[in-house]
């Protein structure tokens, strides 16, 4: 076993534990932000196979984006303290038996395909960098283009769908519903 | 030796399997779109596992990379927006209470 | 040799830093002020609030420390003087420090205090503001050095430093950068006057001691971000190159911390604003410029 | 000793560590810093900085005047204090229920620097102590009572069985009803005394009965199926009484005694959530839904239901006048109601009967620490007004009042710099508050120079306008009298008060001197007197009935009472930086209203 196996071994079961609590915690906030350490385990990964760039690249941007879904999650749970007990599942038997095929179907295929012998000389971390920079504004230009244009269209589209219909008459919030008291330990500052 | 390529394929198999188990059991949106994340990042695993044990000279397979994270970011813009559609609407973001999107 | 002078010189300029720190906000300069805060706040009671996520409460002030210390690490001193020459050096920096926001909103969640939650969530916002703003002068200043190591874009400044290649990318930065570390006027997170302390309300004893570190190794980072990527990081006339850093740098703290003071602190909906409406464009403006000039007059 | 930390052995640190901490002070100022600084107390000066909130003093400095209400809020205040801490009393000697000051002195800046040196000395000697008591505010303690699970009006202290039936009691825990307004917000619900004990619950020195009261009654209540509410969300939150569940906020839902509790995570609610939500088809037994969670929940202004927060803001809070209790309630970031209080105010009925007009006039201007000269010539005028004579000298009488308005309006520039993170406009505001209270009429003219540049630094402060201009818009029709400014928000009422500033130091030099308020000679007259005053913030309006020489009725009438029915406009839907800047713009005493 090389250093680089130990290290994928590492990383890769933290990735899929975080993966794995990302559905078996209760509290939303823990469930985005495990799957944010999922996602940065998956980035070391990359680091460990020398894709520096994908790597750090994926740590970066996986930080911000899982935030954001953590504060979604939130805004729809309404689970504040954070440690209810929620049960938020259904067709436990068929998913579990599904994802128990997926990975065992995958696993049998990585296990059993002929993948022949590795590569062993890689282009080192700024060459890399340099290729893939003339690989986007070179042959993959329009792919490169696309994808952001795609992601453009994507954000707009979302605003516009998200933002509040403007005719809806403001409603009057009910206040027979009691709020929920954060109790705030710095309470009397 | 294909170790280092067998482990890391092994191990986006196991994180597939999860995602695809949270996407299905999970009822609520948010969660499912966790799911999603999670087999998307499976599939960036295989993407840079083949290109790193496989073929180190074309990369274009690290452009596939771009691509895929890109459509994970758009996966989510789109999602959260129809979640905010839908709880401003319904008041939820329970899938299983969305009948009307069922066939 | 060097992994003793790195260390005993980070020590040096976030204790540098606390003093600068002190100084500005009760406009006295005491040397012994940080020992003597830290000392103070070692002998306090670490007060763990009842309701508190402990997890996130724990691990919050630490995750900020560490990923402050992480996005030093490719911040240079001097030719030899790095922890790890990164060849995505400039990209790691920030891909480092944004894991500063994942531990704020860990600490502000962990206590389940509405000050601290607030505070968390807030800088959320704050990010949404200010991260485009410090990947986009990244980008220009990595045009110029053709390389995204933090050695070849100090290196790339030897005729003229970006701050005068570049004066539209250093400003833009230096609004970010000092978002970024929150300080004021952008202390959002943790507004003495909004939120009674926020993030850092419900911290005490070693835990926040932990978290103040934490914050002055943030602004630490920031200012060598800026010597660096403007700067001309270890370039000097004379003497030796680490002492030009760390001049340098330390200024550059000065600078960002009692400039900050002059001014109310930023309403969120402001910064928001004047990021997306005002800061965007004119990186994107800057891009363009730099991409000219790097074509017409490289330096 | 309540301050110290308890220590199993001694050593070398803890000498370094307590001296340390008699150096870096953070002070806690009950009832506030305005009050520091009407008292002529420069806190800075003396080596003391201002804590932000009472997690981050080790000191709490108690100035006259303190009320009972005052008193309990700082024993809130006091038990989140982390230790060391220690209580410095300054010209007040009954500070009950807080434990015995630390350090007694007198009322002066000496008395201060003086209390603050043996301040030093006190942590350096005693910031550990081997017999540590544990301090629990009584606004927040606990206790365990007993009742019976089938019949919950039968409490009792002690364990025992129900008269009525025969059942053993079970635990639980209750807050004790007090005046404290954050106890009152969660009174209602049990996570009351949880909540409010997070305060008290130092990792060291938390009684330990206090947790374990809590699992005794989840173990024994939901085993034994005695509930009577539970959430629909949380099976385990189980309660005698209807209220809100501790977790989530829900309403608790009733649940038969007999249905089986704690066998399965959702078993205690499927039978609720099965009836009305069955009308959808398709759907899990037991299945929590959001729908019905959500239905008839409270509605953000942009259309969405979240989750709203209620906020205690004050009495000490660093960005609001001291003694201000503010409570929000957030939606998100957003302030969507806000309810004032005021933990210090003024009473203005005459309880133990009529007293002499001299009496009087004293009694009003202790009331009113903060603005005592305005409210003693209030006073005055009011009983010469009744009693029919004139003053002489109201020309000087114009001058002290406006010299007190200078005080007035440059402590609220601190609190505005405070708040705004402007530590050069609080420091020197301070600093000039100091110099004017003291300062006779050439004291003044000399300071003028120094007053109207520091009027023009502000005016000049980098974006503080622009800052203040997008917040504090004041609804059309509103009863605003405070300084009248051109522009209808914050900023505008900055440029007001400064030039309100200019306008009283005019109004000095123009008066040539300033004059004692003293009352004039009244004999024993009778009737009805009105007047009004233009304090610093508004009018004041005082209506006395007098007679024989004493005042039978008073009625006062105050700014701040008008203005406090502007926050809530004021507030509505701004985001929570902006709202308390608006709040700021208005300037409201909290002693000025009614208790």
């Amino acid at each position: 076993m090389s250093v680089q196996v130990i290290f994928l071994l590492a990383f890769g079961l933290a990735a899929v534990w975080f993966g794995i609590v990302v559905f078996r915690t209760h509290s939303m906030v823990r469930s985005a932000l495990a799957l944010l350490f999922s996602q940065t385990a998956v980035g070391a990964m990359f680091l460990v196979m020398q894709a520096e760039f994908l790597g750090v690249l994926q740590i970066m941007m996986m930080a911000t984006e899982m935030s954001i879904m953590a504060i979604f999650m939130v805004m729809f749970m309404m689970d504040p303290g954070g440690l209810g007990e929620m049960d938020m599942k259904h067709q436990r038997k068929l998913s579990l038996w599904a994802g128990i095929i997926a990975f065992g179907g995958a696993s049998g295929l990585a296990l059993f395909g002929d993948w022949g012998p590795i590569a062993t000389q890689i282009p080192d971390a700024g060459e890399q960098v340099r290729l893939l920079g003339i690989e986007l504004l070179g042959r993959s230009m329009l792919i490169f283009e696309s994808a952001g244009l795609t992601i453009l269209t994507a954000m707009i589209a979302a605003t516009s769908i998200a933002v509040q219909p403007p005719h809806r008459p403001k409603e009057t919030p009910d206040k027979s519903k009691e709020p929920y008291q954060v109790h705030n330990h710095g309470g009397a500052a | 030796m294909t170790l280092e390529l067998v482990v890391t394929l092994i191990i986006a198999a196991a994180m597939f399997g999860t995602g695809i188990y949270g996407a299905l059991s999970q009822t609520n949106l948010v969660m499912i779109m966790m799911g999603i994340e999670l087999i998307l990042a499976a599939a960036l695993l295989n993407l840079v596992a083949f290109w790193r044990y496989l073929h180190p000279d074309a990369i274009e397979a690290q452009m596939f990379v771009l691509i895929v994270m890109t459509v994970m970011a758009v996966e989510m813009a789109v999602g959260f927006a129809v979640a905010i559609t839908r709880f401003r609407s319904r008041g939820s973001v329970e899938m299983e209470e969305a009948q009307e999107l069922k066939g | 040799m060097s992994s003793f002078v790195l260390i005993a010189s980070l020590i040096f300029a976030t204790y540098g830093v606390a003093v600068i720190e002190e100084w500005v906000s009760t406009n006295r300069l005491r040397l012994a002020g940080p020992l003597i805060s830290t000392l103070r706040l070692l002998g306090q009671e670490n007060i763990l609030p009842r309701k508190s996520d402990r997890l996130f409460f724990e691990v919050g002030p630490v995750l900020l420390l560490i990923a402050a210390l992480l996005s030093l690490a490719v911040i240079p001193l001097a030719p030899g003087l790095i922890v790890t020459d990164l060849a995505t050096g400039a990209l790691f920096f920030n891909a480092a420090l944004a894991y500063v926001l994942v531990a704020m909103i860990m600490a502000g969640w962990g206590p389940d205090g509405a000050y601290g939650m607030i505070g968390g969530w807030r800088f959320l916002g704050q990010l949404i503001a200010y991260a485009m703003l410090v990947v986009m002068p990244i980008t220009t200043v990595a045009m110029r050095a053709e390389s995204l190591s933090t050695i070849d874009i100090v290196n790339s400044q030897e005729m003229l430093w970006n701050i005068a290649y570049q004066p539209l990318g250093f400003l833009l930065f230096l609004f970010a950068g000092m978002a970024m570390a929150f300080v004021p006027p952008f202390d959002l997170p943790v507004a003495s006057g909004e939120l009674a302390g926020g993030v850092e309300a419900e911290y005490t004893g070693v835990r926040l001691i932990i978290f103040r570190l934490g914050r002055m190794v943030l602004i630490l980072s920031v200012s060598s971000a800026i010597v660096v990527f403007y700067l001309g990081g270890w370039l000097g006339p004379f003497g030796p190159d680490w002492s030009w850093s760390m001049i340098k740098i330390l200024g550059v703290a000065a600078l960002m911390l009692s400039g900050g003071r002059m001014l109310p602190r930023i309403r969120e909906a402001t910064l928001l604003a004047w990021s997306w409406k005002l800061g965007i464009p004119l990186a994107l403006a800057n891009i363009f410029l730099v991409g000219v000039l790097v074509l017409v007059v490289p330096l | 000793m309540f301050g110290s930390r308890e220590f199993s052995k001694p050593n070398l640190l803890h000498g370094l560590i307590g001296r340390a901490t008699g150096n870096d002070l953070r002070v806690l100022v009950v009832p506030g810093p305005e009050l520091a600084l009407a008292g002529g107390l420069d806190l800075m000066d003396a080596g003391l900085r201002m804590a932000s909130g009472p997690r981050d003093a080790n000191v709490l400095l108690l100035l006259p005047p303190l009320g009972d209400k005052m008193l309990n809020a700082a024993s809130v205040a006091f038990a989140q204090m982390p230790r060391p801490r220690a209580i410095v009393a300054l010209g007040v000697k009954n500070i009950s229920p807080l434990p015995e000051a630390d350090i007694y002195g007198e009322l002066s800046q000496a008395g201060l620097i003086e209390s603050v040196n043996s301040l030093r000395l006190h942590f350096a000697q005693n910031s550990f102590s081997n017999s540590v008591q544990s301090f629990d505010a009584p606004a927040l303690q606990s206790r365990i009572e007993y009742t019976c699970p089938m019949h919950p009006e039968v409490v009792s202290n002690q364990p025992g069985s129900c008269p009525k039936c025969g059942m053993d009691l079970v635990p639980r825990e209750t807050g004790t009803d007090t005046g404290q307004p954050e106890e009152k917000s969660v009174q209602k619900t049990q996570s009351s005394s949880n909540a409010a004990h997070a305060h008290s619950s130092h990792v060291k020195t938390a009684p330990a009965e206090v947790d374990h009261g809590e699992h005794k009654k989840a173990d024994g209540e939901s085993g034994d199926a005695t509930a009577k509410y539970t959430c629909p969300m949380h099976p385990e939150v189980v309660s005698d009484e209807p209220g809100s569940c501790p977790k989530c906020g829900m309403f608790l839902e009733p649940v038969k005694a007999e249905s089986d509790h704690g066998s399965h995570s959702h078993g205690s609610h499927s039978h609720e959530s099965e009836s009305s939500v069955s009308k959808l088809i398709g759907l899990e037994p037991g299945f929590m839904s959001m729908i019905e969670m959500t239905e008839g929940t409270p509605r953000s202004s942009d259309g969405l239901q979240m989750e709203w927060i209620t906020v205690p803001f004050g009495p000490f809070f660093p960005g609001l006048p001291a003694g201000f209790g503010l409570e929000l309630t957030l939606d998100g970031d957003n302030v969507a109601k806000a309810t004032t209080s005021s933990f210090c105010g003024f009473s203005d009925s005459l309880e133990n009967g009529p007293i002499n007009a001299g009496d009087y006039v004293e009694n009003l201007q202790g009331q009113m620490p903060l603005a005592p000269l305005t409210y003693r010539l209030l006073a005055c005028r009011a009983i010469e007004a009744a009693a029919e004579k004139t003053s002489e000298n109201d020309n000087l009488r114009d001058a002290t009042l406006a010299q007190e308005r200078i005080a007035s309006q440059l402590r609220w520039l601190t609190n505005l710099g405070r708040q705004l993170g402007l530590k050069g406009i609080e420091r020197k505001a301070a600093k000039l508050q100091l110099l004017i209270i003291g300062a006779d009429y050439e004291q003044i003219i000399k300071l003028t120079p120094e007053l109207s540049q520091f009027i023009k630094k502000v005016k000049a402060t980098p974006f503080l306008r622009r800052r203040l201009d997008a917040v504090g818009e004041l609804p059309p029709q509103s009863n605003w009298d405070g300084p009248q400014s051109i522009e209808n928000n914050a900023a505008g009422r900055l440029v007001a008060r400064l030039d309100d500033i200019s306008q009283s130091l005019a109004l000095i030099k123009k008066a040539g001197a300033i004059g004692e308020i003293k009352l004039a000679e009244i004999g024993n007259a009778a009737g009805h007197g009105h007047a009004s005053v233009d304090t610093a913030r508004g009018k004041a309006n005082l209506h006395v009935e007098l007679k024989g020489g004493q005042v039978i009725s008073a009625k006062l009438d105050t700014p701040s009472m008008r203005h406090t029915e502007l926050v809530a406009p004021l507030t509505d839907q701004q985001e929570l930086g902006d709202a308390l800047v608006a709040i700021a713009s208005i300037d409201i005493s909290p002693w000025e209203m009614r208790v």
